[in-house]
């Protein structure tokens, strides 16, 4: 097999190039009202971090290759040519200073789809090698290892243990037939293990049966933060053999947003057919829940709380009114941002921003848009519903001396869980 | 025939017995109609009194006598049939009583005995395509121009054939009809144009020439006098274009009341002529008036401007066939075209290698 | 050259070659576009792509308060202008004239005098537009001489068809011939420029309109 | 209604007219036929300049005729051709219109003439004594 090389990468390029992005080129009129949508320029407004920009190498491979004025312009060679110097450079554009969040897409006021173009041009980026080391570091554990944090199932046996110990709930693992089959971020099992617990509980009361599975039990997808199909088709297969093996209704997508993005939109793609189960992100499961009135709370926040709309959740996953409709369960005074649901800012570390250390500084800076929104409001609390932005949020939170405790959403409305048990012995009490 | 001691206009109107009061009144409707300024009238009329009676030489070449007519058929006793009279018309082939070589030789006489001093008037365009298409006496036009024209003092290019080349420049042009302008190069040209040109035009014209001389001419060799004025800004339907209130066929609502004619191909917007002010038939009323839209007679090239009744911003040879056409051929060169995206897409799609960890980490090891 | 020979020849010839390499070129375009395809999701829909398409068409000629707070003079002077322009375009008699005869549709016209405050605002629009596009860094950077090279050919119509109604500075032949000849390098420069966003931004915004119907986004 | 709105400046035109005459003495006319007026304009012009005391008809090439206007000093004049269409129209801001005026030509003319005819006449008387 072949190194990869700036020819491969410019070859991949045009086996991305579609319609839509054909359109979204020629419609572009340079208004530069995406670079106003993107908080990585508001926060740092140097011109090149601009969305738009961000695409010049795919925008001159469309021109070069799927235009007439551009096969000529080749043709005279006056063409300016992508290169490998020019990727390297726009490597930090595409990687470190977009975080797939889709705000600028929504904002473009002729309809580009800035982010979906994005997404294409790392395909581009991982076919000629510009890529950042630690999102190659991320893939490849998750491609050998199964976790992009190098987490094996041990370790998650032992956090299953500790639950079980502290909860007296069982924690099954490949029961073939349950309905829900629970997957996991590598950030939850490492620092929120609360998360796993908290769902177990909410599912279990809900009298539902659920399982986790030894076979693979990571949702996330470092194939599609990297933007190599290749790879994020090998990741979501895992997910896929898993869940037709246990032969479950439904795989839950955990508090994250990009194995959302991973699971419920590119997975079908990637593997080239539809499932044979549902794919759900875990609010829209405990939304459903609390519609079926399996969701009993008891008692109420009444500290003042806002909740943090994860990108891929809101802009790329129509999960809006949901997260909503159960903070109203639990809190008496939440509140929201100026710019929420589909218009809000980016956390700054999606996207594979997270774990690709060059782009450390930078998402701090990105992060100054969400303090900024948060610095109006005031509030106690923050609450969020994806272990990648709640770690982003709190060490901005931390950095910038802000005292505010950031929560999941799940592991809010488990503290505020009633027990059905103790619900039909009460009422067979009377 | 020709006086060597002419006596000059003054003399000559009261010989056919003007009073000076009346001499007054011609010169204020005088000029009136040459749009001079009321305060002008004194000076005209003492100018017009000292002038000499011009001999004037009438040469008509590729023409149809509108322009004669245009003159000639006005009431009498005219303002315009006035001013006519005190020139000395030393020939005029269809005017004149002298036909043959008699005629001819008229105007030899005139020509010899006010060398450099006559005034030639031409009606009609200069065939230059064949010298037979239009001769005189066995001479042809072009021939004929050039020999009177040496002598003249100024030349009077009457109506649009000859000031522009009119009706026979008209494509395809086929007798390679020109203007007067375009053979003469040495003497000062009045270009009077119009199809006809209004008889007042004509004789303010020559009047203006004989009281002050040469006028001002337009880029057009018009004189500003008459042709100053754009017919769409004098157009008392203006106020309906203004409005966008416009006749959309001869004989509807919008045409009984009085709107604007431009959708009916008015060409006054492009046409400088004094129609809206001066009007016609003694001042009766000018075409717009009368409910058909100007068609720009006095402008060059007005038979190709299009179609008399297509609005002027029509593409005159655009239609929708050319649409259809030009739709026929972007979609067959957009389905070869889109044939060889899809190649080169499929092709890039084919050749395309699936990328693996190991590459990336040995990329990110370099 | 004459200014009829010029309004002639740029009213019949050039004009029918004009309007040919339009038509030719925007079709020759959309077809290079439209054949690149698209690949069916397989996602489960969550909510219906085409209806989200039209929703998002109509939504973008909105905009929401914050990016409205930082893009006023974009925002504000691009519909001045291209509200402007479509007044100008279509509602002036004598360019429903011309639609009417080259297509065989019309439709009523406004005053004259409103189709001209139209296009002074108009371009009044485009020079503010241009100064904010050469004073702010994001624009000044993002643009190209495609950018500017469109401006003027946009600007031109609008100026020389304000001339010609006006009667300004040239002989009406000129200023209409003139005119003209502006639309038809307006009109040849549209295939191949960012003017093709007149039509690709509604396939832009059905698009990304799609993707967000199929994924539930209501936005 | 067709308006032109030539009216106003046309009327104010008048006003500082006989301003500039009763101030400089200097003589004003206007030719009304190289202004557009609609219908009601030139109605409402006539009803504005109104009837004053003189109105004379002359008879050179076709009628002439005179009037003097509700102000003093302005006056009408139409000339009309032998079929009595009016073939133009002058506001005239004088003390008496210039073409009332005897001519000094012709004033010469006639004293000529009526020299003539007297000294005829002293012939005749001269001859009868």
């Amino acid at each position: 097999m072949s190194e990869l090389s700036l020819e491969r990468g410019i070859n991949t390029l045009k086996a991305q190039i579609d319609a839509p992005i054909a359109s979204f080129f020629s419609s572009c009129v340079s208004c530069g009202m995406c670079a106003s949508a993107c908080s990585f320029y508001t926060e740092n407004p140097e011109p090149r971090y601009t969305p738009i920009y961000k695409l010049e190498p795919m925008r001159r491979v469309w021109e070069q290759n799927f235009t007439l004025l551009g096969k000529l312009k080749v043709k005279l060679g006056i063409a300016k040519p992508v290169t490998d110097e020019m990727l390297s450079q726009w490597q930090e554009l595409v990687y470190n200073t977009c975080s797939l969040c889709g705000r600028c897409s929504l904002i473009c006021p002729v309809g580009n789809d800035i982010t979906y173009m994005i997404r294409k041009l790392r395909e581009g980026m991982v076919a000629s090698g510009h890529v950042p080391e630690g999102l190659v570091g991320a893939s490849t554990r998750a491609v050998k290892i199964g976790s992009p944090m190098g987490i094996k199932l041990p370790a998650l046996q032992a956090q299953v243990k500790h639950i079980e110990k502290a909860t007296n709930m069982q924690v099954p693992f490949d029961l073939e037939g349950a309905e829900y089959l629970l997957m996991l971020s590598s950030m939850e099992i490492m620092n929120y293990p609360e998360y796993l617990e908290a769902v177990g509980k909410i599912l279990t009361n809900a009298g539902k049966t659920w399982t986790l599975s030894s076979e693979c039990f990571e949702a996330t997808n470092s194939g599609i933060q990297i933007g190599s199909s290749d790879i994020a088709k090998e990741l979501v297969s895992r997910v896929v053999n898993a869940a037709e093996k246990l032969k479950v209704k439904t795989v839950i997508s955990p508090e994250c947003g990009h194995a959302y993005t991973a699971l419920r939109w590119e997975g079908p793609n990637l593997i080239g057919r539809p499932y044979s189960f549902a794919a759900k992100h875990i609010v829209e499961v405990l939304d459903e829940l609390r519609e079926q009135g399996l969701l009993p709370t008891e008692g109420m926040e009444d500290a003042k709380l806002t909740f943090h709309d994860p990108c891929q959740l809101v802009r790329r996953g129509g999960v809006v009114q949901q997260p909503r409709n159960l903070l109203k369960l639990v809190a008496s005074n939440f509140v929201e941002m100026t710019d929420h649901g589909t218009l809000n800012w980016c956390c700054g570390a999606g996207g594979g921003v997270s774990a690709n250390e060059d782009a450390n500084e930078v998402k701090m800076k990105a992060f100054q848009r969400k303090k900024k929104q948060l610095d109006e409001l005031k509030v106690d609390t923050l609450v969020t519903a994806c272990a990648n932005c709640r770690i982003q949020l709190e060490e901005g939170l931390e950095e910038n001396q802000m005292d505010l405790p950031v929560v999941g959403l799940t592991e809010l409305i488990a503290e505020h869980l009633v027990e059905r048990n103790t619900i039909n012995e009460e009422s067979r009490h009377d | 025939m020709t006086q060597f001691n002419m006596p000059t206009v003054g003399e000559q109107l009261r010989e056919n017995g003007i009073s000076r009061r009346a001499f007054l009144k011609f010169c204020g409707l005088l000029a009136s109609s040459m749009a001079l300024a009321p305060s002008m009238i004194p000076k005209l009329a003492e100018a017009l009194e000292k002038a000499t009676r011009p001999s004037v030489i009438w040469l008509s070449f590729q023409e149809c006598t509108g322009c004669a007519e245009s003159i000639t058929r006005a009431h009498s006793p005219s303002l315009e049939g006035l001013i006519f009279d005190t020139i000395s018309l030393d020939y005029q082939h269809t005017l004149q009583a002298a036909a043959g070589e008699a005629a001819e030789q008229a105007r030899d006489e005139a020509m010899q005995a006010n060398y450099g001093k006559y005034v030639l008037i031409v009606d009609g365009s200069i065939p230059l395509g064949n010298a037979g298409y239009s001769t005189i006496a066995g001479v042809s036009n072009l021939d004929m121009l050039k020999q009177v024209a040496k002598g003249a003092a100024a030349i009077i290019a009457l109506g649009t054939c000859a000031a522009y080349g009119g009706l026979p420049q008209a494509n395809p042009n086929p007798t390679g009809a020109v203007a007067v302008a375009d053979i003469i190069k040495d003497k000062p040209i009045i270009n009077v144009p119009g199809c006809p040109p209004i008889p007042v035009v004509i004789t303010g014209v020559i009047a203006h020439f004989l009281a002050f001389g040469l006028p001002a001419l337009d880029h057009l060799g018009r004189p500003k006098a008459f042709y100053g004025q754009n017919i769409h800004d004098r157009c008392y339907r203006r106020p309906f274009y203004e409005r966008g209130l416009f006749a959309e066929t001869f004989d509807d609502e919008g045409a009984k009341q009085g709107w604007c004619l431009y959708k009916l191909g008015c060409k006054g917007p492009i046409t400088y002529n004094a129609c809206a002010t001066t009007k016609w038939n003694d001042g009766t009323s000018f075409p717009i008036e009368s409910g058909h839209g100007c068609i720009g007679c006095s402008e060059p090239g007005f038979w190709d401007f299009g179609g008399l009744y297509n609005p002027v911003s029509l593409p005159s040879s655009l239609s929708s066939q050319h649409v259809v056409f030009a739709t026929g051929i972007g979609v067959a060169a957009g389905v070869a075209i889109a044939a060889l995206n899809k190649q080169a897409k499929q092709q890039a799609k084919q050749t395309r290698e699936p990328v693996n960890v190991d590459q990336l980490n040995r990329e990110v090891q370099l | 050259m004459s200014d009829v020979l010029f309004l002639q020849w740029v009213k019949g010839p050039l004009f029918s070659i004009a309007v040919m390499i339009f038509v030719i070129g925007v079709v020759l375009r959309l077809a290079e576009i439209l054949s690149l395809g698209r690949a069916k999701n397989l996602a489960v829909p969550k909510g219906n792509p085409s209806l989200g398409g039209w929703r998002e068409i109509g939504r973008r000629f909105k905009v929401d308060q914050g990016t409205f707070q930082q893009n006023k003079i974009t925002v504000i002077a691009g519909y001045v202008f291209h509200v402007g322009l479509f007044i100008v375009m279509f509602l002036l008699a004598a360019h429903i004239a011309l639609i009417k005869h080259s297509l065989g549709v019309s439709w009523p016209n406004l005053p004259t005098p409103v189709v001209d405050m139209a296009a002074v605002l108009s371009m009044l629009a485009l020079v503010v537009l241009l100064i904010d596009r050469l004073s702010q860094p994001v624009k000044r950077f993002l643009s190209r001489r495609n950018d500017y090279l469109v401006w003027v050919a946009t600007f031109l119509p609008l100026l020389t068809g304000y001339m010609t109604y006006h009667h300004l500075w040239l002989s009406p032949q000129w200023l209409l011939g003139l005119h003209i000849l502006s639309v038809e390098a307006l009109l040849v420069l549209f295939p191949f420029s960012k003017l093709m966003h007149t039509f690709t931004l509604f396939l832009s915004r059905w698009y990304n309109g799609a993707s967000m119907g199929l994924r539930g986004v209501k936005s | 209604m067709v308006v032109t709105g030539n009216l106003k400046p046309v009327l104010h035109e008048i006003r500082h007219a006989l301003q500039t005459l009763i101030e400089q003495g200097q003589p004003t006319m206007l030719d009304l036929n190289g202004i557009p007026f609609s219908p009601s304009e030139l109605a409402e012009l006539e009803t504005f300049l109104g009837q004053g005391e003189i109105a004379l008809e002359l008879d050179v090439l076709g009628k002439t005729r005179i009037q003097e206007c509700s102000y003093a000093g302005v006056w009408r004049i139409q000339h009309f051709n032998e079929q009595d269409k009016r073939i133009g129209y002058f506001i005239e801001v004088d003390h008496v219109p210039e073409i009332l005026r005897s001519q000094s030509d012709d004033m010469r003319e006639g004293l000529k003439t009526l020299s003539g005819i007297l000294a005829m006449e002293t012939e005749v008387t001269d001859d009868s004594i």
